[in-house]
């Protein structure tokens, strides 16, 4: 490929969207086109991209973006194993959801603004995926933080939208303080931005970092806790739900969280072992708070968040046990399957007139079949059933816990079972039992245009665990190792038996579990059972209200003690100035008009005068 | 004649002339204020595409140079080089920019836009000057046209008070610095004495400055110009000012005349003084911590807008003395793109600002909201600005926050972390709040009307790209600006080499293990850095 | 008995002078202080002359001519003044003059 | 001696005898071409100055040393020559308001100038004493000249009685430095400064005489005569004093401190500091809160001569320069602003007059305007550039003496203050659009002349100071330090 097409993978989606913002507002039906088409082609170049990969010809390719003193800043494309699988995923998931779109997003009145930030989301996603330097990453960070807050709030009006934007986009930017900081950090220390550089100096002299090595990888590692929401920044996610279901789909499930696992990935070399331990342990308790929250959620979209947010922790946690393939192969089958049941979750909210309860839904098996085993495929992939693509995946990262860490080994077990437990707590509520309101009558299937993205990623999500995407991508990160084979359909089996089995045992009592509690239920019954627990998961742990106090003392408080200040600031400038004018007014009183006042002052002064000069 | 000439005259002779116009001739006044502007833009692009600071030795391009009163030592002396070449563009597109939004004035029209063009064309000579005396009183010219602004066309009940106060802080400032300016004109032996800024300039670094003397000229000049840029603690003019303001008025000076203070400092004070200036390092940083931090809390609190865009600006420019404060290449290099991308950015953002007030009758927040919907145009346009505001990449302020971080980390880790907090989380905390509020939510505007002429879309579509151009493209501003402030930084430079006096300033050096001059060994080459 | 020499002069000359300005302070008639002021310079007039008797420089006595000359002009046009001043107001005490104020 | 020496004086003394003659025969409609006659004289006199006088070089002395005619005197007789003209057609347009004697008031203007000119020349203590009467006399004459009006009445008495008064402390320190000099000749008595400098009685000679000058410059302490007095005198007077009478006291200043007593000066810097540093607070405080234009500018004149004595403070040749330069500019800045205020203000001076101006009449708004920037030293005009001196003057001394650091962050503190009331003023003239008068106001040519030619020697003050500088830095070699 020529060099100009490997820049149109990026610049493509930015072009559409410029396109559409400035011209075509008023036309839905091309912009959509546009956005659609854009990324398609993206899709394309990608797959020539990674043709070019496997021939070892992919090129890296470095512009000077900014050049001042010892600072040098590059805009690149790097091509290689990690990012090529990257770019598959996120044009190619991404191409689904878009076109899934243009049937779900039909008869909005701002369909073009949607087309439009869809594809600027896609630009800087692809940003981030292509960076070969710490400083683009960084800006492509914040312009998918800028996407992910416009597609949040695309329905602005709804103020609990507007608050959900504005919440995703400063929780973000926490992360992305510490992420600034580490990468500041990191360039004082080895005069380079870019991630060869870095690297290459880190294998000349392991010990460049000195006592700063843990507090870097800490730093940077914060980027990822803001943006892959990992605990304690996590609680953004659920609430950027209220975007529109195909941006939950691309941005919240499949893609921008998951740029904070491909980061980590990226950047690998830089972590010590007291990082990565840190950073397993974030993983593992990201993954069992969220799952638990799930069992008691009661929105469709939120529940999947939850598991998002539980299967994201997963990633981190395989991330932090040293196995980045790992990672990026859960990274990878993840996108599919959680795409595909935010877009199933899409199909039964399009056709339940945005109803989002699953206590108002119930029986929609026969109403939407297509809808149905495609969300039945999905749930099983992401319990990780054997063979289903989520078993692999999630396996090798059990294996990886099995092998560095039991205590997170035995966490990642209990978060299998919940997550079995959860999603077939929805799945019965949602497609099995009885209507549970009017508008299941209603109900239809969805067109066309939605149900076929539905079973391209259900195919995905099933066979995504044979593509050998282990096997692609594992060179990368410990070149030593011998090639594995393309195709192994037991390979969970035979690395890790204990995790595999272990873990087809917790997805059998989680089923169980599900079905005895949920099969036929009218409403939940837990609450009932365990009242305090129920109450504590409804609640999220309460940390949206702690974080409400923690900010209201942290950031409101101080707050208005600087106004305060300012205020005073304020006085004291009127001070001076009353001041000014006060002593007028008195001095002013010397002039009375009378004679006598002036010439016993005049007098007086003389004598001063005198006095002073002819007495010193 | 230097093209830099004619930018700056032209608007100052295009006020003459509506002088001499009838007051009834509306369009033609209007027509021709508008037409100095753009012909002023226009050269001010065309000058700074063919700007290449190469070309001559002095490091000054489009040189004009007359003898003006020779016995005063004062020349006529213009010339660009990266430091002010940013800023002449700026100001001038922001004066055509401010010209343009002002077509909803039509009380007085005729004193209006000789004030706005007196103004706009005083600041602009005051970039382009090479001499001390024009420089100043340049930026003079601005004194009363603002005062009688913001008096006449000013909105609100403080306007009286607005009006006072920034005049007479303003001018306790400026007086500070010709107090300053004279000092170190006075530091020159009789015969020789000029008002040159190059000559001053070569002279210095040849004698440096008897540090006597030093000792008190640099604080005039530092807080004279701080004064003028609304340093902490002397920034409360500034909200209150350009609250009041009228529109065109608060994007000149907001935009373009608060960077004079700045452009002062790292024009004059630092080449002249970098003894003095390292030694004052700690402090020039801590205050502009105190406008990115405090001041930045402080635009938390407001629920006025153009409160809350006046504490944000003056938050802003606490990035460009953080800059300065790093005494390095990269945090000067910083320091200017910030002043320049925030001239765009703060006039953007008053300009809509003043679309608002003017459609709405209120700028209170809490009496706003879902009006994305009623006017989408000045809404997407402001939400850009608000999110170039609070650091967003691909605005040009962001390329130059982040080089304040870099430059300023090997001075103080502990104030680039407060610089970063400022810039990523109180800025975007305030800022997404009043988003929130105005833009987003579900309230009704009946009978509001959007900007849907292209034309009268011009002045905002106009700032925007220019942030945008810069933010995508930086090496259009970073590589003249940094072949420019590296004398500068070489003077700092060599502190570091003879004493390391710098260390010892900022004593927080103990959790970087290296020290920047060894780094830049594994690093890049380094032009201007600092040599051992 | 001592010969009276130049500090009695002078002792005189001060005296009046203190005379004529206390006068100017504490009296509040017009006229009274314009005579006051008269008594001032008459004092002046006495330094001068003993100076120049004392230091054998005829110049003082001169000068003496010169004030004597220049006052009697000045009390000229200040009596018209306060007899203008008395015609419009009817009185000439300080009090009354403070229509100019602050 | 040369006879010619006194040529400019002569010229103005006979202009004002012809005046008088002349008057007798005018009948009362036409008197007011009188003062055109007299303002043409003046401008013949003062072009004839510019030109075919001498140019002071070298310095002549005449009538056993008590006048001289040298650069510094030259450069002040041309200023008051300029401020007669202008004072005169101000007469004109005044003319109105004067009830009788319309050719005396001109007469006696000139007479005034006469004095000035005279005192710019004096080189003797006793010349001093003529030019001051001179000028003292002409004034109570001038002040009270509307007799009719109270007010002016009551200034006049005012000016009368404290001016004697000032007049008297000249007198008796002027017999005090005759007793222990034995002479009143300034070459004569600086011949000896060094010895008389330790004499404590001549010393309180010279300060009586430095206070008995204070007066007329209006500064602290014997600065309370001006606002009561510039708002009861008529409009061109209060000009006149504003702009002539301060600069003959500034040029007696000069001639006695630095002519006369320069040893005593170089020891007198703490004297002259603080007098300019509370000359110039009171001034500009008290004028925040007044209403009256002519007192407040009766205030500004003490604000003023607090600025202008920065420049005798700093008792070096640079402050001495900017002296002479500020009072140029100062001339012109003031005539600019009472020609308006004789066109404007013409039953009340309350600032509420000036409302609605810039409807009524563009042009003298702008005056008005342009006058109080220049006033309050706002570039580009002559006041910037004349403080720009003052201050410059002043830091040159602070690399000397740290003390005169704090004198110019008062001075700084001064003029910011002062800013108030000037904006107040232009507040005034732009805010409203409505007064309570808005018919449109007639300006005579002359005046619109005169006014057009203030702006332009405003802005060349300001812009491009080469030329009078240089004059200036000429004219204080007179002067020794």
């Amino acid at each position: 490929m020529h060099e100009p097409l490997h820049w149109l993978i990026l610049f493509l989606p930015l072009l559409a969207a410029m396109v559409i913002t400035l011209f075509l507002q008023r036309y839905p039906r091309c912009s959509a086109a546009l956005s659609v088409g854009a990324v398609l082609a993206s899709f394309l170049l990608s797959v020539g991209v990674l043709a070019e990969f496997l021939d070892g010809r992919a090129p890296d390719i470095a512009l000077t973006w900014l050049q001042v003193g010892s600072l040098q800043i590059q805009f690149g494309l790097h091509f290689d194993a990690l990012s090529a699988l990257m770019l598959l995923v996120v044009t190619g998931v991404g191409s689904v959801i878009h076109i899934y779109s243009v049937g779900y997003m039909r008869g909005d009145p701002h369909y073009a603004r949607f087309f439009a930030e869809m594809s600027l989301f896609t630009f800087s996603m692809l940003g981030i995926v292509v960076s070969n330097n710490f400083f683009q990453m960084f800006v492509f960070w914040e312009l998918v933080g800028l996407s992910s807050y416009l597609l949040i709030g695309f329905w602005y009006q709804r103020p609990s939208a507007a608050d959900a934007a504005k919440k995703a986009f400063l929780t973000n930017r926490l992360g992305d303080v510490g992420f600034l900081i580490g990468i500041v950090l990191a360039w004082a220390v080895t005069g380079t931005l870019s991630f060869a550089g870095m690297k290459d100096q880190l294998l000349r002299d392991p010990t460049l970092f000195n006592t700063t090595a843990t507090v870097v990888g800490l730093l940077i590692f914060c980027g990822a806790v803001g943006k892959s929401a990992q605990f304690p920044l996590h609680v953004w996610l659920p609430d950027a739900m209220e975007g529109p279901t195909p941006v939950s789909a691309l941005i919240h499930a499949a893609t921008m969280v998951a740029a904070g696992v491909y980061m980590l990935c990226r950047v690998f070399f830089i972590f010590t072992h007291h990082d990565l331990l840190v950073i397993a342990w974030i993983g593992g308790i990201t993954a069992l708070l969220s799952a638990l929250i799930a069992v008691q959620q009661d929105d469709i979209k939120r529940i999947l968040a939850y598991s998002t947010l539980s299967q994201l922790g997963y990633m981190v946690m395989a991330v932090g046990f040293s196995a980045p393939p790992a990672a990026m192969f859960h990274l990878t089958t993840h996108a599919f399957f959680k795409a595909l049941l935010f877009l199933g979750a899409g199909s039964v909210i399009h056709a339940l007139s945005q109803e989002q309860n699953i206590w108002q839904m119930g029986r929609l098996r026969s109403k939407m079949p297509l809808t149905y085993w495609t969300f039945l495929a999905g749930t099983l992939a992401l319990c990780g059933l054997w063979p289903l693509s989520g078993a692999f995946s999630k396996d090798a990262i059990l294996a990886a816990a099995w092998e560095h860490n039991k205590a997170l080994f035995a966490l990642g077990e209990l978060v299998a079972f919940l997550t079995t437990f959860y999603m077939f707590r929805l799945f019965f509520v949602v497609f099995l039992g009885k209507p549970k309101s009017d508008l299941v009558g209603h109900a239809h299937e969805s067109p066309r245009i939605m149900t076929y993205p539905l079973v391209f990623l259900a195919a995905a999500s099933v066979v995504g665990g044979f593509m050998g995407i282990t096997q692609f991508i594992t060179p990368q990160f410990s070149p030593a190792s011998a090639r594995l084979p393309i195709f192994a359909p037991l390979e969970p089996f035979e690395t890790s038996p204990v995790a595999a089995l272990l873990g087809l045992a917790a997805i059998a009592i989680g089923f169980v579990a599900a079905y005895v509690y949920y099969a036929g239920a009218e409403s939940d019954p837990l609450p009932g059972k365990m009242k305090e627990v129920c109450n504590v998961l409804r609640h999220k742990f309460y940390f949206d209200e702690f974080y409400a106090g923690l900010v209201d003392v942290c950031q409101d408080k101080p707050a208005r003690a600087i106004n305060l200040c300012d205020i005073g600031l304020k006085l004291l400038v009127r001070l001076t100035h009353g001041t000014a004018e006060w002593t007028g007014r008195v001095l002013r009183l010397v002039q009375t008009g009378n004679l006598q006042t002036y010439t016993l002052l005049l007098a007086a002064g003389a004598a001063l005068v005198l006095y002073f000069m002819l007495t010193r | 004649m230097s093209p830099l000439t004619i930018i700056f005259l032209l608007p100052l002779l295009t006020a003459l002339v509506l002088a001499l116009i009838p007051r009834n001739f509306r369009f033609s006044i209007r027509g021709l204020a508008l037409l100095a502007g753009l012909v002023s833009m226009l050269i001010a692009v065309h000058a700074f595409c063919k700007f290449d600071g190469q070309a001559s030795p002095s490091g000054f391009r489009f040189e004009e140079r007359h003898a003006w009163a020779p016995g005063a030592g004062i020349s006529y002396h213009v010339g660009a080089d990266g430091l002010n070449l940013g800023l002449i563009l700026m100001g001038a597109v922001v004066l055509f920019a401010a010209l343009c939004v002002s077509w909803r004035i039509h009380t007085r029209e005729k004193e209006y836009y000789i004030l706005l063009l007196l103004m706009g064309g005083g600041i602009l000579g005051a970039f382009a000057s090479l001499d001390l005396f024009f420089f100043y009183i340049l930026h003079e010219l601005a004194l009363v046209p603002a005062f009688i602004l913001i008096g006449v066309w000013g909105v609100g009940k403080d306007k009286n008070y607005a009006a006072y106060q920034i005049t007479l802080y303003l001018s306790l400032g400026a007086l500070l610095v010709l107090a300053g300016l004279l000092a170190v004109y006075l530091q020159m032996p009789g015969a020789s004495r000029t008002f040159d800024i190059v000559e001053l300039t070569r002279y210095f670094s040849a004698h440096p400055m008897q540090s006597g003397a030093e000792h008190w000229i640099f604080p005039l000049l530092l807080i004279g110009f701080g004064i003028l840029v609304s340093l902490y603690p002397f920034h409360t003019w500034a909200p209150l000012g350009y609250g009041t303001a009228p529109t065109g008025a608060a994007m000149i000076h907001a935009g373009v005349l608060k960077k004079f203070g700045l452009y002062g400092l790292l024009r004059i004070a630092l080449p002249l003084m970098p003894d003095e200036a390292q030694r004052w390092a700690l402090i020039i940083a801590a205050l502009g911590l105190g406008n990115v931090v405090l001041c930045g809390a402080v635009a938390m609190r407001q629920r006025e807008l153009n409160m809350l865009l006046g504490n944000s600006s003056v938050a802003h420019v606490g990035f460009a003395f953080l800059g300065i404060a790093s005494m390095s290449l990269i945090g000067f290099t910083g320091a200017v793109v910030v002043m320049v991308a925030h001239g765009f950015l703060a006039a953007l953002n008053y300009a809509l600002s003043g679309y608002l007030r003017e459609e709405l009758k209120t700028l209170d927040m809490d009496q706003m909201g879902g009006l994305l919907s009623r006017l989408p145009f000045i809404g997407t346009v402001m939400i850009m600005a608000m999110m170039a505001a609070c650091g967003l990449p691909g605005f040009a302020g962001f390329f130059g926050e982040t080089l304040v971080f870099f430059g300023s980390w090997h001075r103080s880790e502990v104030v680039t972390v407060l610089a970063i907090w400022g810039a990523l989380i109180v800025a975007g905390v305030y800022m997404l709040r009043a988003i929130r509020s105005i833009w987003h939510g579900d309230k009704q505007w009946p009978g509001l009307s959007d900007v849907t002429n292209p034309w009268r879309r011009l002045p905002y579509g106009l700032l925007l790209a220019a942030l945008l151009v810069f933010g995508c493209f930086p090496r259009l501003l970073t590589d003249n600006i940094k072949a420019s402030v590296t004398p500068v930084a070489r003077l700092m430079g060599e502190e570091i080499a003879g004493g390391g006096s710098v260390l010892k300033v900022y004593g927080l050096n103990s959790f970087s293990p290296r020290h920047p001059v060894e780094d830049n060994a594994s690093g890049a080459a380094v032009p201007g850095g600092p040599h051992r | 008995m001592t010969p009276v020499g130049l500090q009695h002069y002078l002792v005189v000359s001060v005296l009046l002078f203190c005379l004529g300005l206390l006068g100017v302070l504490v009296r509040r008639n017009v006229l009274v202080i314009y005579m006051s002021l008269e008594l001032m310079l008459n004092a002046a007039n006495l330094a001068l002359t003993a100076f120049s008797r004392f230091n054998n420089n005829l110049d003082g006595q001169i000068i003496v001519f010169f004030i004597i000359t220049v006052a009697a002009s000045e009390v000229a046009v200040g009596l018209a003044l306060i007899v203008a001043l008395y015609r419009r107001r009817h009185t000439t005490h300080v009090e009354d003059m403070t229509a100019l104020k602050n | 001696m040369n006879p010619a020496m006194l040529s400019l004086e002569l010229a103005v003394i006979g202009l004002a005898l012809a005046v008088l003659l002349i008057d007798l025969w005018t009948l009362h409609e036409f008197k007011h071409r009188l003062g055109y006659l007299a303002a043409a004289g003046l401008l013949v006199i003062l072009v004839a100055s510019l030109c075919c006088a001498s140019t002071g070089e070298p310095p002549a002395t005449g009538f056993s040393g008590m006048f001289v005619q040298d650069g510094l005197a030259l450069f002040f007789k041309r200023i008051f020559l300029a401020a007669g003209v202008l004072v005169v057609l101000m007469g004109v347009e005044f003319r109105d308001r004067i009830p009788m004697g319309l050719g005396e008031f001109f007469t006696i203007i000139l007479m005034e100038l006469a004095g000035m000119m005279f005192a710019a020349s004096a080189n003797d203590f006793v010349m001093v004493y003529v030019a001051m009467e001179m000028m003292s006399v002409s004034f109570y004459i001038l002040i009270s000249f509307q007799r009719s009006r109270s007010y002016s009445l009551e200034a006049g008495v005012k000016y009368l009685i404290l001016s004697a008064l000032s007049a008297g402390l000249l007198v008796f320190g002027i017999a005090l430095i005759f007793g222990t000099s034995g002479r009143t000749n300034f070459a004569v008595v600086a011949a000896e400064g060094t010895r008389l400098a330790q004499n404590k009685l001549f010393c309180l000679g010279a300060l009586l005489v430095l206070l008995g000058l204070a007066f007329k410059i209006s500064a602290v302490p014997m600065q309370m005569w001006a606002p009561d007095v510039y708002q009861g005198a008529p409009t061109p007077v209060t000009a006149f004093l504003a702009i002539g009478s301060k600069a003959a006291g500034f040029v007696l200043v000069l001639r006695v401190l630095f002519v006369a007593a320069p040893a005593l000066a170089l020891h007198w810097g703490k004297l002259f500091t603080w007098a300019a540093a509370l000359t110039i607070l009171y001034g500009n405080l008290c004028a925040i809160p007044q209403r009256s234009l002519k007192r407040l500018l009766g205030y500004s004149s003490i604000a003023n001569a607090g600025y202008i004595l920065l420049g005798v403070a700093a008792l070096n040749p640079p402050g001495s320069v900017a002296v002479l330069y500020y009072l140029a500019g100062y001339a012109f800045t003031l005539a600019v602003i009472f020609i308006v205020l004789c066109l404007v203000a013409r039953d009340s001076d309350d600032i509420a007059v000036l409302a609605g101006l810039n409807r009524r009449s563009p042009l003298l708004a702008l005056a008005l305007t342009l006058g109080m920037i220049s006033l309050a030293g706002i570039p580009p005009l002559a006041g910037f550039f004349g403080k720009l001196l003052l201050f410059k003057a002043v830091l040159e001394q602070a690399a000397v003496h740290r003390s005169y650091l704090w004198l110019a962050l008062v001075a700084i503190a001064g003029v910011v203050i002062s800013y108030y009331y000037y904006f107040g003023v232009i507040r005034a003239v732009y805010w409203s659009e409505e007064g309570p008068e808005m018919t449109p106001i007639a300006v005579s040519a002359p005046l619109k002349v005169s006014m057009g030619v203030c702006i332009a020697a405003m802005f060349y003050l300001g812009l491009c100071p080469d030329a009078v500088l240089s004059a200036a830095a000429k004219a204080v070699q007179a002067l020794r330090f």
